[in-house]
């Protein structure tokens, strides 16, 4: 309930609603994906006055266990309950059904479930204009990606950076490598190794590299200093340009693609606060504002016409990206 | 006489979950926690319904992967490859249920034996290696388990027994119902009981049979109290290897089959790639003792379903990880010990009884 | 005998350095010999080097580390911790600890309890992984920069240097396409080529390992309890101490190997050791339980490693596929020289299929390149189990007064 | 120092092992510059007692005295410090370092950080020359023979200096020539000063080269003879080493039969570096008879037998009862009922931890009464487990208790009884009374007179020449793998037996 403790500060919000929030694996704490889901719940408890409770699904989960810790926060009242990454689907639709009054949501999944939230992201899109930004700084024509597992979801991320790349300079040479097979959960972990493939994407040539590689991408990031000026990089998912754990390495991030989960997640906060729970699949494309790039490092400037062209023109339709 | 062993194998355990307890109320004091709150939240939750049908799941699973590892240990092998075995069994059997449209028993029957012969074969090359070449199966299999994860991820990105399950997820084809093995809610209503659950029952007997009541199975413990004196024997050592290990590949194939067939439905990247780890510590805890093992298989799977519960309240559930970790090596310490105490006291103990007896020994 | 050997090993080097500047032509493909492929193995190579520097101290004492892991992943945790409050050099030191602090849980319970090596190092993996990731939730959580799965960033960098008066005339002769010259000149640049100082203290390991074990007392009473424990008690050396010994510094060098993988990455994370600790196992086999020789194994890895992700137009794992083609006809010329017939027939079709494989396909998925390490390893393992001499008394329980 | 300060004194020594007293109550004094042996039957607790004189065991009770100091020690180093060496019984070697590592380990020359291989090279060449030990001190010990070796033992003594030596058993492993100059070297050691303890079951070495000798029975020290003023024999020493006349294993009456149970043609082993082991033997034997082969060990007795069971890769043929079993795998020819008592029971004949009755199936597992091919049938077993406690006096508590709590004589009665059940054709017997009391070895001896009336076969080897003399029916002597001459077992005397053995002598057909 709200709170009665008398030396609470009447200006900040409170709500009785309390927020679930299950990250997969070893949870937030990445510097990206994770962390932006949690940077929208934090600013919910700020701004609504939400109370929030975060759980993770540790390594070797399975279905059952995921199911069971949706279950028990949604037994103990947590609503919305929002899972954080695709692994959840299975284990979201079988307890949606289970609490049919409790709101859900799961971030980069599709669950059929009317009380399920899907909040899909159009990453080939945010990507598309990264692939634009990168395209206008090089000055070598030649320019990176870094994947970390080679999976369908990442790869609409190399799609879009292709494609929105090409759009500006259709000969630029686009060199791509991931760290690690499907499966192979190393491959968000090995930033020596995504390291390695960035010095030599540079070594060939290679001056902007665009890393969607989880842990991973703190490589690109080292690689692209080391190269030193002329050399960029673009992160992911989060600003990473204000991420604190990459002070170092600020002045070389161009921008960021951002995957705005922390938005998505807000919303989806916001809506069951308000007694609107968001519903069905959610789109977060450019016209939501759901993708985008970051500005804070002000070198992007140069560029931001072309981006917000290429914006405009994916929002009113007359550039299709392709996801694969 | 055997009751006097028994309660002393008992001692080990024991000391073992006594010893984590200690350590780990250390830690959650220092974390500032409440002990005793912990401890009983983690008793209530684990004995309510629901969680007692995940744990007994989850053990099914462990319990799978520990026999394959014990009856390897029996007879001295180390088959440090119930993973790679597990996961290559676990895509045959999803793939090839998948595309089956028979009725429950023949579909079932069929998942079952492809998984055994896919990890049987697995473990083979290890065996192989071993008695043809002369390669200790423990490198081997290590080797083994990172070739069978590229060979998966292979075959599920690159090839057509891959397709797309739900949106961002990649696995086998579905199975469909009639192929699936869901169990029975016993316990609680909303949760079924895997059907694998009742098969690795029967599998235990099955392997406390053959290692006790069949030929093969003195022949193979045999092997494993003392390599020499079974050759002396008449035990063909190398075909004993072969089979052995080809037993402790088919049992591991099986080890993704509870999930697969009682829950998951398709194996996708998602599936768990380290249960074979789980089963050495498992085995190591239930001495190789079929019963021995479902007490550890339940204990392992109560702590990790209790974890759940656990982060709920705040504690990290990585202090079960911890808790099993310690008892472990609680416990692997103290049957140590108390193995060589078993052989002086019983030596000390049969000298004493012949002197009540008046002859010397 | 030292003229033989030193003889030996040129000739070696010839051979693989002909093998590779033959695939490089053939292949067109410069990566192959470049200085920065031979850099990045080297850095590669350094921690799977570690760990299986520090199977072979452990195992020439007697005691099987299947724990490498473990030591390796305490050793990535304590790099993470100490470095991102003091600094790179600190967290080294930290790394060391605590793989030092795994090495002497190992210890205790193989030689003092006599548990069983294989078991005991597996509850040490065990140990390892599920302390240090609650000791992550615990102590990077609140911090900033830190999440319950990764350190901070570790402070500053261990130097590294390029001598660029060696280096750059070099790399440029690498660029001229000469063949087997420009090749050498490549491999050569490539060692003073951001050459990581921890690269360096890992050679000197390596060549103080080989001298402290085969040229010293300490060394000779290490072995010995690796060969005949029994035999070295019966003449008052204290097995068990050195045992000890060589397991706890087992332990500190699988911890080095851990703390340079955090220290490279600037950060710790779980789960980022990704088996290395059992890969540095099967390079100290490869080895045969010798530095030199596991030191090639580790520097192999690193190549593969390397290949398999500077390849950014897809030709290499091509290349890598020939290179193992023609390595295997090499091997197999040899073998049918001193009358190993049907293994080097074997090899021979082997390399043949390779080879085929190679004219078929331009591409190849990286799986490929994924598994060839384990691959070349359990090939080598099939072909010179009989070679190889792990000390007689590996894995085997010592007790003292205590007959065998 | 005086003349009678003893080189060696202890007094009162108790060693007890969990269920066995090795030493109770020993008292041995040995002068110094003597060759002083000792001599006690097998588990006598003779290797225990010098075990702890070499500080690699503490004695329960007692004390040590070395030239007139009592002294005690908390490791070999500190009797190595006290100018103790010790060959052991079994070697000591590491087979994978050089004859110098070997001899250097513990005691290791330095020149700066670095171990002095040079130093360590010529102090080793100087002890050799001067003791006429030769060896190559870069040679790997993997590939010498078992003289070298012996020789290495010893100066891993010589090289540390040790004034008292201690040699367990050195002649057990060594032909006959390599005997006389092992004992060349002791009286040259004997001559400059050193005083030797020396253990052997050879009695006739020991009156050659003892000073004196100590008898040890079950543990404790029952007497001293000085064979150069007293007058003792080998049967002397035999009699006191056991409290008693000798039992005599006389076999009595023909029992031979005509029918050929084993015909064994052109048998021949190789050793690993392809020189023979066993060297193109034949022979027959048939049922009803006992056929002795004596041989000093190491002559290729032990790879005879494994031969014959399969264990060990052989040419030539062997027929049991006109079947070819050249082929055969091990466990098929004991399916067709040959019996096996192995050398060294604790490695080839038991599972010491397991139970009695699991020990009864071993190597009869696919035969009544312990399976019926497929399964078990621990019932009838246990049964049959009993019924062999019972029959040859095997002193258990039960059949559940580990075999390793028995002492080795009731081991070796249930070995014995496990493979005389199910009426074997053939029993191939290796040193079948070894290590057991006067009893047990006259209950055994019983067992197999019973059976060879039947009609048993039986392939004896064994080092105890009255054993070999009494029970055979026949003896072929083996020297270097191959048959030198056939003894009558009702003229030879073992001491005919013994020199025909190494080669020295003839005997009559
Ligand atoms: N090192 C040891 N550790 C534990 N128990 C031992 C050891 N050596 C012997 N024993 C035990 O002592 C008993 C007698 O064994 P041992 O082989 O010494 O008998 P033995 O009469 O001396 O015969 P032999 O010397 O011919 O083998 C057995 O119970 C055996 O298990
Ligand atoms: N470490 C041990 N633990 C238990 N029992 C032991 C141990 N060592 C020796 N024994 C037992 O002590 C007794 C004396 O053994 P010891 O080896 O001294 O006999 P021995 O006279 O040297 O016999 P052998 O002639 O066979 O060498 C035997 O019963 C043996 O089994
Ligand atoms: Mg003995
Ligand atoms: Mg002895």
């Amino acid at each position: 309930g709200s709170s009665g403790d008398a030396s609470a500060s009447a200006t900040a919000p409170t709500s009785s609603v309390k927020v679930g929030m299950a990250y997969d694996q070893d949870g937030k704490g990445d510097g990206s994906f994770n962390d932006a889901a949690y940077a929208g719940l934090s600013k919910a408890q700020t701004d609504l006055g939400v109370q929030i409770k975060e759980v993770n699904s540790g390594s070797s989960a399975t279905d059952a266990s995921r199911e069971e810790l949706l279950t028990l926060l949604a037994q103990d009242g947590y609503n919305p309950v929002i899972a954080v990454g695709f692994a959840y689907s299975t284990a979201l639709g079988n307890v949606a059904a289970k609490f049919p009054d409790t709101s859900f949501a799961i971030v980069d999944s599709v669950v059929d479930q009317p009380n399920v939230g899907n909040l899909v992201f159009a990453a080939e899109q945010g990507s598309y204009l990264t692939g634009v930004i990168a395209a206008s700084a090089s000055k070598s024509g030649h320019i990176g990606f870094i994947g970390g597992m080679e999976i369908d979801l990442i790869k609409a991320f190399e799609a879009g950076y292709v494609q929105g790349a090409k759009s500006v300079n259709p000969d630029i040479t686009i060199d791509s490598k991931y760290m690690g097979a499907a499966g192979d959960n190393t491959a968000w972990n090995v930033p020596d190794k995504a390291k390695a493939a960035s010095a030599a994407m540079i070594g060939n040539g290679a001056d902007v590299i665009y890393a969607a590689a989880g842990g991973s991408g703190l490589g690109m990031f080292q690689a692209v200093k080391e190269a030193g000026a002329g050399h960029w990089a673009i992160g992911v998912d989060s600003d990473q340009y204000t991420v604190p754990a990459l002070a170092d390495y600020k002045d070389f991030i161009l921008t960021s693609m951002l995957k705005r989960v922390d938005v998505a997640v807000y919303d989806t906060i916001k809506g069951v606060v308000d007694g609107a729970p968001l519903v069905g699949i959610q789109n977060f494309d450019l016209s939501k504002d759901g993708v985008g790039y970051a500005t804070s490092n002000s070198a992007v400037e140069p560029y931001k016409a072309a981006a917000d062209k290429a914006a405009a023109d994916i929002k009113a339709g007359t550039i299709t990206v392709n996801t694969k | 006489m055997n009751f006097r062993r028994f309660g002393i194998s008992l001692i080990a355990p024991l000391l073992g979950v006594v010893i984590s307890v200690a350590v780990t109320s250390v830690i959650l004091v220092a974390i500032n926690a409440n002990v005793g709150d912990v401890f009983s939240s983690m008793i209530r939750y684990g004995t309510s319904p629901r969680a007692m049908t995940l744990i007994l799941n989850l053990a099914t699973t462990y319990f799978l992967s520990a026999l394959a590892v014990a009856i390897g240990f029996k007879m001295n092998l180390f088959n440090i490859g119930v993973n790679g075995q597990y996961v290559l069994g676990a895509v045959a059997a999803g793939a090839v249920a998948g595309a089956l449209t028979l009725p429950k028993i023949p579909s079932v029957i069929i998942t079952i034996l492809v998984a055994m012969v896919v990890g049987a074969a697995w473990a083979g090359i290890a065996a192989w290696l071993k008695v043809a070449r002369g390669v200790s199966e423990v490198i081997s299999t290590i080797m083994l388990n990172f070739i069978a994860i590229a060979i998966i991820s292979y075959v599920i990105v690159r090839t057509s027994v891959g397709h797309e399950t739900s949106l961002n997820v990649r696995g086998t084809k579905e199975i469909a119902e009639s192929g699936m093995l869901r169990g029975l809610a016993l316990l609680d209503e909303g949760t079924k009981i895997y059907g694998f659950f009742f098969i690795s029952i029967f599998i235990g007997i099955a392997y406390w049979f053959i290692l006790n009541r069949t030929r093969f199975g003195y022949d193979l413990r045999a092997t494993g109290h003392s390599a020499s004196a079974a050759r002396t024997s008449g035990i063909d050592a190398r075909r004993m290897t072969v089979v052995t290990m080809l037993l402790s590949g088919a049992i591991a194939g099986l080890v993704g089959l509870p999930y697969l067939l009682g829950e998951a439905a398709s194996y996708n990247l998602n599936f768990p790639t380290d249960w074979g780890f789980t089963g050495i510590a498992i085995a190591l805890l239930g001495r190789n003792n079929p019963v021995g093992i479902a007490v550890g298989a339940l204990l392992w799977a109560f702590l990790d379903v209790a974890s759940g519960q656990l982060i709920l309240e705040g504690i990290p559930r990585e202090i079960t990880t911890i808790m099993q970790g310690l008892i472990v090596i609680v416990v692997v310490i103290s049957y140590e010990i108390v193995r060589r105490r078993q052989l002086t006291t019983e030596q000390t103990r049969v000298a004493k009884a012949l002197e009540a007896q008046g002859v010397s020994a | 005998m030292n003229i033989m050997r030193q003889q030996r090993l040129l000739g070696i080097f010839g051979v693989a350095i002909a093998i590779l500047s033959i695939t490089r032509t053939f292949t067109h493909n410069p990566d192959l010999t470049s200085a920065v492929t031979v850099s990045q193995a080297l850095g590669f190579a350094v921690p799977i080097g570690l760990a299986g520097l520090a199977g072979i101290w452990s195992e020439r004492a007697g005691v099987v580390n299947i724990g490498l892991e473990g030591m390796m992943i305490l050793g990535t945790f304590g790099a993470g911790w100490a470095g991102y409050q003091w600094g790179a050099w600190a967290g080294l030191l930290a790394g060391i600890v605590m793989g030092a602090f795994g090495g002497l849980l190992l210890a205790i319970a193989s030689v003092t309890f006599g548990v069983d090596q294989i078991i005991a190092g597996t509850a040490v993996n065990l140990l390892a992984t599920g302390l240090t990731k609650f000791l992550a939730i615990l102590l990077f959580t609140d911090v900033v920069g830190g999440g319950q799965a990764q350190s901070p960033p570790i402070k500053g960098t261990l130097p590294s240097f390029t001598i660029e008066a060696i280096s750059s005339p070099l790399i440029a002769l690498h660029a001229k396409d000469i063949f087997i010259v420009s090749d050498v000149a490549g491999v050569v640049a490539g060692l003073f080529f951001h050459l990581s100082i921890l690269t360096v203290i890992t050679v000197a390991l390596f060549v103080f390992t080989a001298w402290l074990l085969w040229k010293t007392r300490f060394g000779l009473r290490l072995r010995s309890a690796g060969e005949n424990p029994w035999a070295a008690d019966s003449l008052g050396v204290n097995v068990n101490r050195y045992k000890y010994m060589a397991v706890t510094f087992s332990g500190l060098l699988a911890g080095l190997g851990g703390a340079y993988l955090a220290i490279a990455a600037t950060i710790y994370r779980n789960g980022q050791t990704a088996g290395r600790g059992f890969i540095g196992l099967a390079t100290m086999i490869f080895g045969n339980w010798r530095p030199g020789g596991t030191g090639a194994g580790a520097i192999m890895f690193g190549y593969i490693d390397t290949l398999r992700l500077i390849d950014s137009d897809n030709k290499n794992v091509r290349g890598l596929i020939l290179l193992g083609a023609l390595v295997l006809f090499v091997i197999a010329a040899a073998m049918i020289r001193t009358s190993r017939r049907a293994t080097g027939i074997g090899f021979l079709l082997l390399g043949g299929v390779m080879i085929g494989g190679f004219m078929a396909a331009s591409n190849f998925p990286p799986e490929v390149a994924q598994v060839a390490p384990y691959i070349t390893t359990l090939l080598v393992l099939a072909t010179a189990s009989q070679n190889l001499r792990p000390p007689a008394a590996d894995g085997v329980p010592f007790r003292k007064g205590e007959g065998h | 120092m005086s003349q009678n300060v003893a080189a060696v004194e202890l007094k009162g020594i108790w060693k007890r092992f969990p269920g066995v007293i090795a030493n109770s109550d020993i008292n041995l004094k040995v002068e110094p510059g003597t060759v002083h042996a000792i001599v006690g039957e097998n588990g006598a607790g003779k290797s225990t007692l010098m075990k702890i004189l070499y500080g690699m065991q503490k004695p329960d009770e007692g004390t040590i005295s070395i030239n007139g100091t009592e002294l005690s020690f908390a490791s070999p180093s500190d009797a190595i410090d006290a100018g103790i060496g010790m060959v052991h019984q079994h070697f000591m070697l590491a087979d994978n370092f050089t004859v110098l590592e070997n001899i250097v380990l513990g005691s290791e020359p330095r020149k700066g950080l670095s171990l002095n291989f040079d130093k360590a090279r010529a102090d080793i060449s100087a002890i050799s020359s001067e003791n006429g030990l030769e060896v190559d001190p870069d040679a790997l010990v993997a590939d010498l023979g078992v003289g070298d070796r012996q020789r290495i033992e010893i100066l891993k003594v010589l090289y540390r200096g040790a004034k008292i030596l201690i040699l367990d058993e050195p002649t057990a492993v060594l032909v006959p020539h390599e005997v006389h100059e092992l004992f060349d070297t002791l009286r040259d050691l004997k001559k400059a000063g050193n005083t030797i303890i020396f253990i052997s079951h050879k009695l006739d070495e020991v009156l050659s080269i003892a000073d004196e000798i100590t008898v040890i029975r079950r543990g404790t020290t029952v007497g001293s003879v000085n064979p150069h003023t007293q007058e003792v024999s080998a049967q002397d020493l035999a009699v006191m080493m056991v409290g008693s006349e000798l039992p005599t294993p006389e076999t009595r009456g023909d029992t031979i039969r005509d029918e050929v149970v084993l015909a064994v043609e052109n048998l021949t082993v190789l050793a690993s570096g392809g020189k023979p082991i066993v060297d193109n033997i034949s022979f027959q034997i048939r049922s009803g008879e006992i056929l002795g082969i004596a041989g000093v060990e190491g002559n290729g007795q032990a790879e005879i037998l494994d031969a014959l069971m399969g264990l060990e890769n052989s040419t030539g043929t062997v027929h049991f009862k006109k079947e070819d079993i050249s082929n055969m795998s091990t466990r098929n020819r004991r399916e067709l009922g040959i019996g096996f008592i192995p050398e060294d029971r604790h490695r080839q004949a038991l599972l010491l931890t397991a139970p009695l009755w699991e020990n009864r199936m071993l190597g009869h597992q696919t035969l009544a009464p312990n399976s019926n091919g497929f399964l078990l049938t621990p019932g009838a077993a246990k049964d049959d487990t009993k019924r062999i406690v019972e029959e040859f006096d095997v002193r258990t508590p039960g059949i559940d208790v580990l075999a390793s709590a028995l002492s080795g004589g009731n081991q070796q009665k249930l070995i014995v009884g496990r493979e005389m059940s199910g009426e074997p054709k053939l029993l191939i017997a290796a040193h079948p009374t070894r290590g057991i009391d006067v009893g047990a070895q006259a209950a055994i001896w019983d067992h197999l007179r019973h059976a060879r009336e039947a009609g048993l076969a039986v392939l004896l080897i064994s080092a105890d020449l009255d054993e070999l003399i009494g029970l055979s029916d026949t003896i072929k002597v083996l020297l270097r793998g191959a048959f030198v001459a056939d003894a009558n077992p009702a003229t030879v005397t073992p001491e005919q037996l013994g020199t025909a053995m190494t080669g020295a002598g003839k005997v009559s057909a």
